[in-house]
C-alpha cells in the first residue's frame, strides 16, 4: 500500500504527459493533436504539484487559525503551475484560432493531407 | 483514502485514453474535460485549492468552450 | 508503423524520468525555498494566503511575464482571425425567454462572484487568475444563452489596458519608494487577515483579475464571432 | 544609473499602453516601438562599462536570491541586450514603412513583445521566469508569423507552435525534476547544488531541458519548423526570427549547459551535432530556389557553425560563438530586410526574378551583397574575424579530428559562398529584358539597412570594438563560480 501512495501521483502524472505525447505524435487531425497539447500540459502540473505535495501536510493558506500548527506543503510549485496554466491556456486559444484559420484555406483539419511548404 | 485516490487516476487516464480513440470530435473534448476536471480534484487533495480552482475555471470550463466553438467552426469528425 | 516508432521513443524517455524521478521522493520535504515561505511569508508579505504571496510578490515577475503572455495570445489571436473577416450575418435562432432571462439574471451574479475571487485574493483560496476566468465564464454565458450580445470592444480594450498598466506603474513606484526595488511591497501590511492588509497584493491581483478578465473574454468574443 | 529592470518592464508598459494609444490616434502607434527601443539602447550603453567592471545583480521585490527572482546583468546579457536592442530599434524603423496591411496595431505590439521576451530571456537568473519570458517570445513569434495569413504563414504557424509547445512541455518537466531534486528555481543556486549532485541524476533533466530548448534554437533534429516559418512570415519578422530568436535560443541552451550544470564531457556530442547542423542547412540552402527559404537554411547552417564554437568550451571557442552570433544577427537581418524589399517589387520570392535588380534597385542591391559577402565571410566584413575566431579556436585543440572538422566546415563556407555568389550573380549580371526603371525602397527601410552595413563594415575592420566584451562574457559562461558567488555572495 505505501508503494501505491508513493508513486500513483507520479504514475498518473507521467500517464497524462505520455498518453498526450503519444496523441500528439500519432494522429493527424489539428484538433487531435491540440487536445493532445491540453492533455500533455494537465499532466505536466499534476507532476509539478506533486512535486511540492508535503505527507500530511496542509494547504498554505493561514485562513484558519485553527489549524495553525500542523506542516504545510510547498507553495512553490502551486505558483508555478498556477503560471503554466495560464501560459496553457494561451497557446491553446492560439493554436485553435490558427486551426480555424487552417480550415479555411485547406477545408481540412488532416495534417498529412496540408502539403503547401515542403522540405 | 489511497484507493479513492487511486480510482481517481485511473479514472482519468481512462479519460485520456477515450480522447485518443474517439472519432468525434466533440467526444474527445468532453473527456479532455474530463481529465482536467479529475486533475483538478486530484489538485485539491494534493493541499493545492488555488490550483485546483484555476483547473477546474481554467482548464476544465474555458478551454472546453474554446475547443467546442473551434469545432463548430470547422469539422467534428477525424478522418 | 508511425504508432510502434512513438511508442518506443517514450518508452525510452519514460524509463530516463522513472529513474530521476527516485531522487524525488513523493511527500517529502524537499525545499528550504518553500520552508522559507511558508515560515516567513505572512510577516514579510501580510498575505495568509501564502501561494498568493509567492505568485504576487516573491514571484511577481513571473507573474508580469504571465500576464504578458496571456496579453500576447489574446493579440496573436485578434492578428490570425482578423486577416480575413466574411461579412454576411447569420440569422440566429434566438434565445427562449426564460433561458434570456435567466442569463440577464446570472451574468451579474457571477461577475460579483469572480470579483469576489480576485479581491480576497490574499485571504482565501483563489486570486486574479481564478477570478479572471470566473468573470470570462459569465460572458460565455451570455453567449449561450443571450445570442447577439456582444462585449463592448473599445471597452474592454480599456479595461484591459488598465489592468496592465496598473501592474506596471505598481511595479514603478518601488522603484521610487520603499528600498528601491521593482515590484516591491512598499504600502503598509496592515492586519493579516483582513481585507485592507498585505500592501500592494490586493492592488496587483485586482488589476490582474480585471485584465485576466477581459482578456479571455475577448478571446471567447473573437472565436464566436467567427465562428456564427 | 538607471535599474536594468527598466529593459523589461518600459517595453512592457508601452506594450499594454498601446491600445489605449491606438484608441486615441492610430498613426502614433507605430512610432511606439521605435521609443521604446531607443530609450533601450541609451540604457544599454550606459551600462556597458560599468557591467564589464562588475556584473549588476538586480533583486525584484527585494528579496535576495534564492527566495526572490533576480536579473543578472553580465557581460553576456549586456552584449545580447545590446544586440536585441539595436536589431529591434533598427527593424523597427524598417516595419514603420513596411508593414502596410494586416491588423498593424497587433503587429507592432507583438514585434515589441517578441523582443521584450528575448530580453528577459537573457537578463534573468532564475530558471522558471527563464521559461516564461522564452514562452512569451515563442508565443508572439507563432502569432507572428501567421500575421499575413495566407496559406503557407498558418500552415508554418500550426508546425511551429505544436513542436515548440512540445518543446515548452519538456523544458518544465526538466524544471520540475530540478526542483524536486534541489529546492530551488534560482539559477546560481542550482549551478552550486548540482556541482555535489551526482551526473546520472542531473543527465535527465538536463537532456529535457537542452532538447526543449533546442527546438527554439533549431539545433538538427529538432529545426523542421525553421524553413517553412522564417520563409512566411513577413520579412522584417523573419530578420529579427533569424537574427535574434534563434540566438536567444542558443543562447539559452549554453546558460544551461555552461552555467547551470557545468558540463564540460558531453560536449564532443555537440561538435559532431553543430557540424552536421551547419553542413544539411547549406546543403538544403543550395538546392532552393525561394530566396527567404534559401536565407532561412543559411540560418540553420550559421546556428551549425555556432553551436560547434560553443562546444568548443574554451576561451576562444565560446568567444568565436558571441562573435559569430553578432555578425550573423547583424548580416542575417540586413539579408532579410534588402530581400524584403526586393520582394516587394518584384511580388515573387524565386531567385530568378530578381535579375536586374541591381539596376533597379541599386543601394537595396548594395546592402544585400554586403550581408550576403558577410556571412559568407569574407573580409574586411564582420563575418570574416568571427570564423576566423572559430577556426582558430578548433586548431587550438590540436586534433587530427578538429582538423577534418575544419575541412568540412570550410567545404560548408565555399557552399554557403556558391549559393550566395549566384543570387548575387542573378541580381547584377543577368539583365532582364525590359529596362532597367528606378524604383529605390523607401528612405525609411534604407536607412536600417545602411546601419546595418555600416555595423557590420565598422566591427569587421575593428574587431576590437567588440573583443572588449568578448573575453569577458566567454569567462562569465565558462566560470561559473564567478556567477554563483557574484549571485548568491
Amino acid at each position: 500500500m505505501n508503494w501505491l501512495q508513493d508513486t500513483v501521483y507520479y504514475i498518473g502524472a507521467f500517464g497524462l504527459v505520455f498518453i498526450g505525447l503519444f496523441v500528439m505524435l500519432v494522429k493527424r487531425n489539428l484538433i487531435k493533436v491540440i487536445i493532445g497539447l491540453s492533455i500533455l500540459e494537465t499532466g505536466v502540473n499534476l507532476f509539478l504539484v506533486s512535486v511540492g505535495y508535503i505527507s500530511r501536510g496542509t494547504a498554505p493558506i493561514f485562513s484558519n487559525p485553527l489549524v495553525e500548527t500542523r506542516t504545510r506543503v510547498d507553495p512553490v510549485p502551486q505558483a508555478l503551475v498556477l503560471t503554466a496554466i495560464v501560459i496553457g491556456v494561451a497557446v491553446l486559444a492560439l493554436a485553435l484560432s490558427l486551426a480555424i484559420r487552417l480550415y479555411q484555406h485547406y477545408g481540412t483539419l488532416d495534417l498529412s493531407k496540408i502539403r503547401e511548404q515542403k522540405w | 483514502m489511497i484507493l479513492v485516490v487511486t480510482l481517481f487516476i485511473l479514472l482519468m487516464l481512462a479519460a485520456a485514453l477515450a480522447a485518443l480513440v474517439f472519432k468525434d470530435l466533440m467526444s474527445a473534448v468532453i473527456a479532455a474535460c474530463m481529465v482536467s476536471l479529475i486533475a483538478s480534484i486530484l489538485f485539491y487533495l494534493l493541499q493545492a485549492p488555488d490550483v485546483a480552482m484555476a483547473e477546474a475555471s481554467i482548464g476544465a470550463a474555458l478551454v472546453t468552450a474554446i475547443f467546442i466553438v473551434a469545432i463548430r467552426r470547422t469539422e467534428r469528425y477525424e478522418e | 508503423m508511425r504508432s510502434i516508432v512513438s511508442l518506443v521513443a517514450l518508452a525510452v524517455i519514460g524509463a530516463g524520468i522513472a529513474v530521476s524521478l527516485d531522487e524525488i521522493p513523493f511527500g517529502a520535504v524537499k525545499s528550504r525555498v518553500g520552508g522559507h515561505y511558508v515560515d516567513l511569508g505572512r510577516e514579510q508579505t501580510g498575505a495568509s494566503n501564502i501561494v498568493t504571496a509567492v505568485v504576487v510578490n516573491y514571484r511577481g515577475f513571473d507573474t508580469l511575464g504571465e500576464v504578458t503572455v496571456l496579453f500576447v495570445a489574446a493579440m496573436g489571436l485578434g492578428a490570425v482571425l482578423a486577416t480575413r473577416r466574411n461579412k454576411q450575418k447569420p440569422d440566429i435562432e434566438s434565445a427562449s425567454l426564460v433561458l434570456y432571462t435567466g442569463c440577464r439574471f446570472l451574468f451579474p451574479l457571477i461577475l460579483l462572484f469572480g470579483a469576489y475571487i480576485f479581491i480576497n485574493g490574499h485571504l482565501t483560496p483563489g486570486g486574479g487568475f481564478q477570478g479572471g476566468a470566473v468573470v470570462a465564464s459569465a460572458f460565455v454565458l451570455v453567449y449561450l444563452g443571450c445570442r447577439g450580445k456582444k462585449i463592448n470592444e473599445t471597452g474592454s480594450k480599456l479595461v484591459e489596458s488598465a489592468g496592465g498598466l496598473i501592474f506596471i506603474l505598481v511595479g514603478f513606484a518601488g522603484l521610487a519608494v520603499g528600498g528601491h526595488y521593482f515590484l516591491s511591497n512598499y504600502l503598509p501590511r496592515g492586519e493579516l487577515n483582513t481585507l485592507f492588509s498585505a500592501g500592494v497584493i490586493p492592488i496587483i491581483y485586482i488589476a490582474i483579475g480585471l485584465k485576466v478578465g477581459s482578456e479571455l473574454a475577448g478571446v471567447i468574443d473573437r472565436l464566436v464571432e467567427e465562428s456564427t | 544609473m538607471v535599474n536594468p529592470v527598466v529593459l523589461v518592464a518600459v517595453p512592457l508598459g508601452l506594450a499594454f499602453a498601446l491600445p489605449l494609444i491606438g484608441l486615441v490616434s492610430k498613426r502614433m502607434v507605430k512610432y511606439i516601438p521605435v521609443a521604446a527601443f531607443a530609450f533601450n539602447l541609451v540604457v544599454v550603453l550606459r551600462h556597458i562599462p560599468g557591467v564589464l567592471e562588475k556584473p549588476v545583480v538586480v533583486h525584484i521585490g527585494g528579496f535576495v536570491p534564492p527566495f526572490g527572482i533576480n536579473l543578472y546583468v553580465g557581460p553576456v546579457g549586456i552584449l545580447f541586450a545590446a544586440l536585441i536592442t539595436i536589431a529591434g530599434l533598427l527593424v523597427s524603423v524598417y516595419s514603420l514603412v513596411y508593414i502596410r496591411e494586416g491588423a498593424k496595431e497587433k503587429y507592432h505590439i507583438l514585434f515589441l513583445l517578441l523582443l521584450t521576451g528575448a530580453m528577459g530571456v537573457v537578463l534573468t537568473g532564475d530558471i522558471f521566469n527563464l521559461f516564461v519570458f522564452f514562452e512569451v517570445l515563442c508565443i508572439s513569434s507563432y502569432a507572428l508569423v501567421a500575421y499575413l495569413g495566407d496559406k503557407g504563414g498558418i500552415e508554418s504557424a500550426i508546425k511551429y507552435l505544436i513542436q515548440g509547445s512540445v518543446g515548452s512541455s519538456l523544458l518544465l518537466i526538466g524544471i520540475g525534476l530540478l526542483y524536486g531534486q534541489f529546492g530551488t528555481l534560482n539559477m546560481a543556486d542550482l549551478a552550486r547544488e548540482i556541482q555535489s549532485a551526482s551526473p546520472v541524476s542531473v543527465f535527465v533533466p538536463m537532456a529535457l531541458m537542452v532538447t526543449g530548448l533546442g527546438v527554439e534554437a533549431a539545433i538538427f533534429p529538432l529545426n523542421a519548423w525553421l524553413p517553412d516559418a522564417h520563409s512566411s512570415a513577413p520579412s522584417s519578422i523573419s530578420a529579427v526570427l533569424s537574427g535574434i530568436a534563434i540566438e536567444v535560443g542558443c543562447y539559452a541552451v549554453v546558460r544551461i549547459l555552461f552555467t547551470l550544470f557545468g558540463v564540460t564531457d558531453l560536449l564532443m556530442f555537440f561538435v559532431f551535432l553543430g557540424v552536421t547542423t551547419l553542413l544539411i542547412g547549406e546543403m538544403c540552402a543550395f538546392s532552393q530556389s525561394n530566396i527567404k527559404r534559401m536565407l532561412a537554411y543559411s540560418s540553420i547552417g550559421q546556428i551549425g557553425l555556432i553551436v560547434f564554437a560553443f562546444a568548443l568550451a574554451s576561451s576562444y571557442g565560446v568567444s568565436g560563438g558571441l562573435f559569430q552570433m553578432i555578425s550573423h544577427t547583424l548580416g542575417k537581418a540586413l539579408l532579410f530586410l534588402a530581400a524584403g524589399y526586393m520582394i516587394y517589387r518584384t511580388g515573387s520570392m524565386q531567385i530568378s526574378s530578381f535579375q536586374g535588380m541591381g539596376g533597379k534597385m541599386p543601394l537595396t542591391a548594395l546592402a544585400f551583397t554586403i550581408g550576403a559577402f558577410s556571412i559568407v565571410g569574407l573580409p574586411p566584413f564582420i563575418g570574416f574575424p568571427s570564423k576566423f575566431l572559430i577556426i582558430r579556436a578548433a586548431l587550438a585543440k590540436e586534433a587530427i579530428l578538429f582538423t577534418v572538422l575544419i575541412g568540412l566546415i570550410l567545404l560548408g563556407t565555399v557552399i554557403e559562398g556558391a549559393y550566395f555568389f549566384r543570387v548575387i550573380q542573378v541580381i547584377y549580371f543577368k539583365k532582364g529584358s525590359e529596362k532597367p526603371e528606378r524604383r529605390e525602397a523607401p528612405v525609411a527601410a534604407l536607412i536600417p539597412m545602411f546601419i546595418f552595413a555600416a555595423l557590420i563594415l565598422i566591427i569587421g575592420i575593428y574587431p576590437g570594438l567588440v573583443s572588449r566584451v568578448l573575453g569577458p562574457a566567454a569567462n562569465e559562461l565558462l566560470n561559473k563560480m564567478d556567477y554563483i558567488r557574484s549571485v548568491l555572495g
